[in-house]
């Protein structure tokens, strides 16, 4: 189990590297996909199966499934792709890079000087999770279930075409 | 080495049944349409036309595997794999009989679940890498169809999960031994059935390849091997839900006389034949309908029948 | 029977019209005039129906105490601070609900008709209904915080229905001047509560008046300071000096609207006030003293702008004021019981007169000069004879009218009580014949004479039933309180006496008090020869008197009330109105304006950060959790 | 269960990814690249939660994913809306195109 952590954990994080540095937006989504599914497998070997079927069905099953959707709809095909001027120029990475490299630093420092612990990897299966949201939290499901509401709500306004500004589309 | 090779033993046993099964049932269903249909259906090659699949794949295999030249060729070839891993593994955690399982998941519920949304990237990525409108639409119409069904197919079975109590397959098996699921969750089948037949986007539900409308929709330009892939895919998927409706509502393997395998795979026959059934029967509808169909009639019956059980269990 | 009226819920009383407040200003506009008036009259008649029942419950056998207290909820609960939304019926607030709501009854029923025609219809009887709720709030408050609730529900309302007709700028002058005249004498009120919470440490009224007779002792400085400051909201209320000058503007307000302020409600308020109070005002005879003097001072003042007038509705205003003139002086030398009195009559004949000089109105097309006016006697008989009876009651003729008992009770008191002295009871003697000259003055020239001017249709019977009975009231309402040598009748004093004490008489011989009597009822018929003389046998005198240069200097004096309007201009308003000009620029506001500056730069500097692209915002999010997590590694 | 996972390895995996995650945000000038990358991140936030909770062996963990992942759908919905709004009046989805404000 071990081998098959540090096995996904290398997919997951070359995948989100490749994702954010891709010109085509399809392949970026596939490459997001992949690096979810890998999440998954991490969940899966620190035995917590659930978040890793919840991570394939919602993230990689439903909303990189939306992504894909809209990329479809707008069609930003391989032609799409030049427009994305100044991508890949060495200058446009300096300041970012140097500033995650300094965070991801920092956060090496703190991981290394508490971090020595072992993960118990015993399972807590789906029935744990769920005393645990309908327990103690079931304030924050409430919560959460306004906030999707609301995202609801916020999403079909937007979509629901140019009520408010006329001749745009 | 026991312990390695059960269940390689397992896998070899179940991929073996699965892709056996998948290959008769293009058999089995050109015969049962030709019945229904009042004809033979394939009768010349081999006892009853059985060897006609083995005619069949041998013609694919030789086809010509051509990539057209404007696709995105990665996705292309990606595109049919995608289908045949992820209905495979789903298979996984199918117990044929109470031995007879590759990965007894304490999750198997939600595991094929996760799978079946991986279908999705199938036909979405077939769609978009053909670079052919026809084939985006079919991939719209199977991204929008496919994810709007899996919700109501989640919700669905989620009965059967509280009267089990866990997510295991082989405990929702066990849980039927004394009533099958089929009479108190009867509405979570019926709507388990219709999304699964939209999930393996069946007739009628087969908007995103509908010929009439989209030449064949998302695989369009797909031949040859990966079109068999596509095509060997589907009739997994078909096979997966009816094992799924038998395991989850009609008492798995469980029956008298008969070993639990045979009983098995004569339930999961029948469950096909309906499908095929439906395919002879019904016309297909538009897509709005299909959509408005989803959302304002099986989510509505779906979360009604999770309710009832819920309070039922917990009165 | 007797049980069931005493079980009769308090919270009724001010409910009612409450509630017919809420149904007439929730339904704005849209309910139709007849359903209305409905709502607006019965509600105040529901009102004055359960308030007889109550009163027949507590006639019939007064509870413990005479006091009936009726706790309904905590309203304010902050430590120490708690105020009960309770109610209290004692005899005092007997007199006043049945006042307020029969009174008040009459006048709503003679609205429906004098306003019958107006658009506001609905507007009017809500606030006409509000105002009789708070009205009745205030006399049953149990507590000087919901007393003081109701006090100034009766200001906010005056305010509103003086300018009922606010299209007209004058009369929002006039509701202006009303609302800001009596805030003068609020204010001091407001901080004699502060300062009996302060001291008293509850504004429960009966613990605070047990709590400052125990610890204050007679005349003391405290004392005398609260029932000064109680005094200055009750002369505010009520338009006694030097606060009157409101009530004359008050005119402004349709003529229901008067009767109602001017009998009922409103100006009664101060009166009822001291009477509530009483226990302190014992304590400080200084206060006392004053409170005569005030009477006294303005009832004479009052009285001799009342005779110049010519707008027979400002003749009606100077008389309320000279009349609670009366009313302070009876407070002044201890005749509780006395005051109020008076104060009931006063209501029966003032509202019957204000009631009639607004039929006349009516049937004038809206004319008020006395002066065109003239012979009406034949024209509105049912008017003219009941406008006698309240006139006779206002002049108090002997014997026949209510007015009589009242005022000659207050007068003996002011003459042989311990706290009274003759001044002011030669005060009080001149007042009565200056009431008796210009309420028949007022009689003569609107009813005798010739006529002048179209009178148009008489009125209907929705204002002469009211007229009716209220002039019935006028004459036979003083035979509860009779002398002692007409039957001695001790009624009202008997009822009145549980809850107020009773008059500390200095003088006990009888035949002064019979040799005063005399005297006042043969001014009073002086009075009445008098203005006969003047105004009916031989009109040139009056003319003559006003055309001499003394004369004329002191009609127009008189008539302006005694120049305080202008003094008031000269010494208040010009300077406030000055300073408010100096100060429109807001010479202080350039301070802030040096903070508000300054946060306009930084705006200005920090905006530029906002470029409107996500990426820069990201950017300093990182960087903001890169500076935070080096915190943390590095301590 | 051969051996065990360090929670220090565990958790320098989910920083390693919200790293990625941030140089995408802030390199990419297209939204969607902007949504995706955000994304990421929230995804090893999620992760770094799950590891937590599978070091205490509680559930806990668990339901702050659950909670990460419902706000991502939510965050989802309507950022695609706004794209979709976006991609009528910008076609090639500049973020810095869209950056006028007022109004």
């Amino acid at each position: 189990m071990t081998v098959l952590f540090y096995l996904a954990g290398a997919v997951a994080l070359l995948a989100a590297g490749l994702a954010v540095s891709r010109r085509n937006a399809f392949h970026a989504l596939l490459y997001v996909v992949v690096s979810l599914l890998a999440a998954a497998v991490v969940f899966l070997t620190l035995g917590a199966p659930f978040a890793a079927v919840l991570e394939i069905i919602v993230y990689a099953g439903a909303i990189i499934v939306l992504f894909v959707f809209v990329v479809m709809m707008l069609n930003l095909g391989p032609e799409a792709a030049p427009r994305q001027h100044g991508l890949l120029s060495p200058a446009t990475w300096i300041g970012p890079g140097v500033l995650a490299a300094v965070l991801l630093a920092e956060l090496v420092v703190v991981i290394t000087t508490a971090g020595g612990d072992a993960v118990a990897g015993d399972a807590v299966g789906p029935r744990e999770v769920s005393h645990a949201l309908f327990g103690p939290y079931v304030l924050a499901v409430e919560l959460a279930s306004f906030l999707l509401l609301a995202g609801l709500v916020g999403a079909a306004y937007l979509g629901s075409g140019s009520r408010t500004t006329g001749g745009e589309g | 080495m026991t312990g390695l090779l059960a269940p390689l033993a397992d896998v070899a046993l179940v991929l073996g049944l699965v892709l056996t099964m998948a290959a008769f049932l293009i058999w089995y269903e050109r015969r049962l349409l030709a019945l229904w249909q009042d004809r033979y259906g394939p009768n010349r090659v081999g006892p009853f036309g059985l060897l006609q699949v083995v005619a069949d794949v041998i013609k694919i295999f030789f086809k010509e595997d051509w990539v057209p030249p404007f696709a995105d060729r990665t996705v292309f070839v990606l595109a049919p794999m995608v289908i045949m891993v992820a209905v495979l593994m789903s298979f996984a955690v199918v117990p044929i009989s109470p031995e007879i399982v590759v990965a007894d998941s304490s999750v198997g519920v939600l595991f094929i679940l996760a799978m079946s949304s991986m279908t999705v990237y199938a036909s979405v990525l077939g769609g978009w890498a053909s670079n052919n409108k026809y084939a985006l639409l079919g991939g719209l119409r199977a991204a929008a169809q496919m994810v709007s069904y899996e919700v109501f197919m989640g919700i669905s079975l989620m009965g059967v999960v509280v009267l089990a109590g866990s997510f295991r397959l082989g405990d929702i098996v066990e849980a039927q031994s004394g009533l099958w699921n089929c009479v108190p969750q009867f509405l979570g089948m019926l709507v388990f059935a219709v999304a699964g037949v939209a999930e393996t986007k069946r007739v009628p539900f087969d908007l995103p390849e509908a010929e009439a409308e989209l030449v064949a929709g998302y695989h369009t330009e797909y031949s040859g091997m990966k079109f068999g892939m596509f095509f060997v895919g589907e009739y997994l998927g078909v096979t997966l839900i009816s094992a799924l409706i038998v395991l989850l509502y009609f008492g798995g393997w469980r029956g008298p006389w008969l070993p639990p395998v045979v009983w098995f795979l004569l339930k999961t026959l029948a469950v096909i034949a309906v499908f095929f059934l439906l395919r002879a029967s019904l016309p297909r509808p538009r897509f709005d309908q299909l959509m408005a169909y989803g959302w304002k009639v099986l989510l509505p019956l779906a979360l009604l029948n999770l309710l009832v059980t819920g309070l039922v269990v917990l009165s | 029977m007797g049980e069931l009226l005493r079980s009769l819920p308090l919270w009724l009383v001010p409910t009612l019209p409450a509630a017919g407040f809420l149904v007439l200003a929730l339904a704005g506009g849209r309910l139709p005039r007849r359903r209305a008036g409905t709502v607006g009259v019965g509600s105040v008649g529901l009102s004055a129906a359960v308030t007889l029942g109550i009163a027949a419950g507590f006639l019939d056998r007064p509870p413990e105490g005479g006091l009936r207290v009726e706790t309904l909820w905590t309203w304010i609960d902050i430590g120490a601070f708690e105020i009960g939304f309770n109610l209290a019926l004692d005899a005092l607030s007997l007199v006043m609900i049945f006042v307020v709501t029969f009174v008040g009854f009459l006048i709503h029923l003679y609205s429906t008709e004098y306003m019958a025609d107006d658009e506001a219809y609905s507007r009017f009887f809500a606030y006409m209904n509000l105002f009789v709720a708070c009205m009745l709030m205030l006399v049953l408050a149990d507590n000087l915080f919901l007393l003081y609730l109701g006090w100034e529900g009766v200001g906010l309302c005056s305010y509103l229905l003086i300018g009922f007709w606010y299209s007209d700028p004058a009369n929002g002058a006039a509701a202006r001047k009303a609302f800001i005249v009596t805030r003068v004498g609020d204010t001091a009120m407001a901080v004699a509560l502060l300062l009996l919470f302060k001291h008293a440490g509850t504004l429960d009224i009966r613990q605070a008046m047990a709590w400052a007779t125990a610890s204050w002792p007679v005349g003391s400085g405290m004392a005398v300071a609260v029932a000064l400051l109680l005094l200055g909201g009750a002369v505010g209320k009520s338009a006694q000096l030097p606060l009157q000058t409101w009530l004359p503007d008050a005119m402004a307000g349709p003529t229901p609207v008067s009767a109602l302020i001017h009998a009922a409600t409103m100006v009664t308020a101060g009166v009822y006030l001291i009477a509530r109070t009483h226990a302190v005002f014992l304590l400080a005879p200084q206060a006392m003293t004053a409170v005569a003097i005030v009477g006294a001072a303005t009832l004479l003042l009052a009285g001799c702008s009342a005779l110049v007038q010519t707008d027979i509705k400002r003749v009606l205003a100077y008389s309320t004021i000279s009349q609670i003139g009366y009313m302070f002086l009876g407070l002044g030398v201890g005749a509780w019981s006395a005051a109020v009195f008076h104060l009931m009559t006063h209501a029966f004949f003032k509202a019957l007169l204000f009631l009639g000089a607004g039929a006349v109105i009516l049937a004038l097309h809206h004319e008020q000069d006395i002066f065109r006016m003239g012979g009406l006697r034949r024209r509105l008989p049912a008017v003219f004879w009941t406008f006698l009876a309240g006139a006779a009651s206002l002049a108090a003729l002997p014997l026949v009218t209510a007015g009589f008992f009242s005022k000659d009770l207050i007068l003996w008191a002011a003459w042989g009580s311990a706290a009274g002295c003759r001044w002011l009871w030669a005060a009080g003697a001149f007042g009565a014949l200056l009431t008796t000259v210009y309420s028949f003055r007022l009689v003569f020239v609107v009813f005798f004479g010739d006529e002048k001017g179209h009178v148009g249709h008489p009125p209907g019977p929705r204002i002469v039933v009211p007229l009716t009975v209220l002039a019935a009231l006028s004459i036979v309402g003083g035979f509860v309180e009779t002398p002692g040598w007409l039957g001695h009748v001790t009624w009202f004093t008997d009822l009145t006496g549980q809850t107020l004490p009773a008059v500390d008489w200095a003088v006990e011989d009888h035949h002064v008090e019979h040799l005063l009597q005399m005297v006042v009822a043969g001014i009073t018929l002086v009075g009445v020869l008098a203005a006969w003389l003047l105004y009916v046998r031989r009109p040139a005198l009056p003319a003559a008197i006003k055309a001499s240069a003394a004369g004329a200097w002191l009609a127009r004096f008189w008539l302006s009330g005694w120049g305080f309007d202008a003094l008031y201009d000269r010494i208040v308003v010009r300077p406030f109105v000055a300073c408010a000009a100096r100060l429109r620029r807001d010479p202080i506001d350039r301070i802030p304006a040096v903070l508000a500056a300054t946060a306009a730069a930084g705006n200005a500097a920090l905006s530029r950060t906002q470029d409107g692209r996500i990426r820069s915002y990201v950017f300093g999010i990182g960087l903001g959790a890169v500076i935070a997590v080096a915190i943390v590694v590095l301590t | 269960m051969s051996g065990a996972v360090l929670l220090g390895h565990g958790l320098l995996v989910a920083s390693a990814l919200f790293a990625i995650g941030l140089v995408g945000v802030l390199v990419r000038r297209n939204l969607l690249f902007q949504l995706l990358s955000i994304e990421i991140m929230l995804n090893a936030a999620a992760m770094a939660f799950v590891i937590a909770g599978a070091r205490w062996g509680v559930a806990d963990g668990q339901v702050m994913f659950v909670f990460i992942l419902v706000m991502a759908a939510a965050e989802v919905a309507v950022g695609l809306a706004l794209l979709l709004r976006i991609s009528r009046r910008v076609p090639d989805l500049d973020g810095d195109a869209v950056s006028g404000m007022g109004g």
